[in-house]
């Protein structure tokens, strides 16, 4: 049974082919890289719903397949920008009504968990999913993924880009604050707020920016910046580790690339006797896979969803959502 | 521009009745719960002729909300042609 | 998208007669001899409401008229009230 999912919730969209056993048929997607500022909705919109139809095409290729075998339409329903959802769930629509096949909208930062456990292995990790729009610790408990701690203000991936941007160096800021901050070691104090088990940035990002004004070399602040703002990570992460007493971590989200996170991550998870997870680089950022993939487990769970009630839900926390399949995974891990 | 009212009527003419059909109930969602309180919109199918309504106070409002509604259609449109 | 065909009539009420005159004036060339052969344009005045009606074969080509159009009429408004 094949599963077609459509991702959209901000400036990337993309088109996943999932089979029922969890086989990547095919997953194919397209950025809008935004001229100036930050990602303006309607740009996001106006762009997915130009390349969609040929993304469409180019996955149906690559998987080998044609429209008329797919037995399952998925969407990303939220969180997100508005319009970039509603484009996404127009499209998704278009599709289940052309196809006559069923539609399941789905919650994106789940997806990002779900394409994790599927591509690493890993059963029931604490997840830390940070990306452009999102940076949230989540892990399962009774029946739902709870966020145990999350962002109070940006997110780290978002943080990142507009310290590149307003020191001139480009978007996406990630790698290239990367790149510079392994050229330096001289770490300039930056403020580091953890409050209980959530985070802020935008402090973090001001202090940065006045330093850069005030002439401080940009690769010490881009080294600072990670420091701190990893650091802040990894103990968040950590504590909700601690407190769950799970045995796994998986980085998920478009800055997982990042190699400096990843180390201080695996070496925390060593200190926790706890296994260190991360997916393909394909499959960290934003990506139909995902969405195709959540999209089996929600059918074979849950069904479909009546097409006057895909409307998209802005702000979908991940922990509004029932999730049975864990259920069983829970089990099996109980057995003696 | 604070002008007292702008309102339009479209009519969208596609070629058979299903495809009409296909392109009305997919983008009827998004019309009948758009977030904007400052245009309000109504959208009705005959035949092979999508009719909608758009009415703002304002013409960003109303721009807004016809650019969006066109773009659906003709992302439906693209999708069922391919 | 080659639908059929796509047209829409607009009406944009100003707060008075002597407004609307002055805006209906200000655009009508640019209606009237639009370089588009993709899209016919009408433009009438009838009091304090403009009626404008736009004929096109494609969206996109509708979409561009329309937010042409949409953008003169504000930029001639915001003019009258500087
Ligand atoms: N190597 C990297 N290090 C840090 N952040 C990165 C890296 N590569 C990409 N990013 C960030 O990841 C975000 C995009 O991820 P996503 O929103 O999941 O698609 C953007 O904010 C990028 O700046
Ligand atoms: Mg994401």
């Amino acid at each position: 049974m094949l599963c077609l999912g459509i991702e959209g919730t901000a400036e990337k969209t993309g088109i996943g082919i999932v089979d029922d056993k969890g086989n990547i048929l095919s997953s194919i997607g397209k950025s809008l890289i935004p001229s100036t500022g930050g990602i303006h909705p309607r740009e996001a919109a106006e762009h997915h719903s130009k390349h969609i139809p040929e993304l469409l095409k180019e996955a149906f290729e690559e998987a080998g397949v044609e429209a008329k075998d797919i037995d399952l339409v998925a969407f990303s329903q939220g969180p997100g920008l508005g319009p970039a959802l509603r484009t996404v769930a127009t499209a998704a629509r278009t599709i289940a009504l052309t196809l006559g096949i069923p539609i399941v909208g789905v919650n994106h930062c789940i997806g990002h968990i779900e394409i994790g456990r599927l591509t690493t292995g890993a059963e029931d990790p604490v997840s830390l999913y940070v990306s452009g729009g999102n940076t949230q610790v989540i892990a399962f408990e009774e029946n739902r993924y709870r966020v145990f701690g999350e962002t109070l203000d940006i997110a780290i991936g978002n943080m990142l880009d507009q310290f590149s941007r307003e020191v001139g160096m480009g978007h996406p800021g990630g790698p290239k604050v990367e790149e510079l901050a392994e050229k330096s070691s001289n770490y300039i104090r930056l403020p580091y707020t953890v409050k209980g088990m959530d985070l802020a940035f935008s402090g973090l990002l001001t202090a940065a920016l006045r330093k850069y004004e005030t002439g401080a070399e940009l690769e010490d602040l881009c080294y600072s910046l990670q420091e701190t703002a990893f650091s802040m990570l990894v103990e968040v992460t950590e504590r909700a580790l601690a407190h769950t007493k799970k045995r796994e971590v998986l980085l998920c989200g478009g800055v997982a690339v990042n190699k400096r996170l990843r180390t201080m991550l695996e070496k925390m998870c060593d200190g926790h006797y706890a296994k260190f997870f991360m997916p393909p680089p394909e499959y960290c950022g934003d990506n139909g896979a995902m969405i195709a993939w959540l999209g089996q487990l929600t059918y074979k769970y849950k069904g479909p969803d009546r097409i006057e009630d895909t409307t998209i839900i802005q702000r979908y926390r991940t922990d509004q959502v029932d999730i049975p399949w864990m259920e069983e995974t829970k089990e099996k891990l109980e057995l003696p | 521009m604070k002008l007292q009212q702008i309102q339009g009527e479209f009519q969208i003419q596609l070629e058979d009745e299903k495809t009409a059909h296909i392109i009305w109930e997919a983008i009827k969602p998004e019309i009948e719960n758009s977030p904007s309180t400052r245009s309000k919109m109504k959208i009705k199918l005959e035949d092979k002729t999508i009719l909608l309504k758009i009415e703002s106070r304002d013409s960003t409002a109303f721009r807004a909300a016809m650019n969006s509604t066109l773009r659906w259609i003709k992302l439906a449109y693209d999708i069922i042609k391919l």
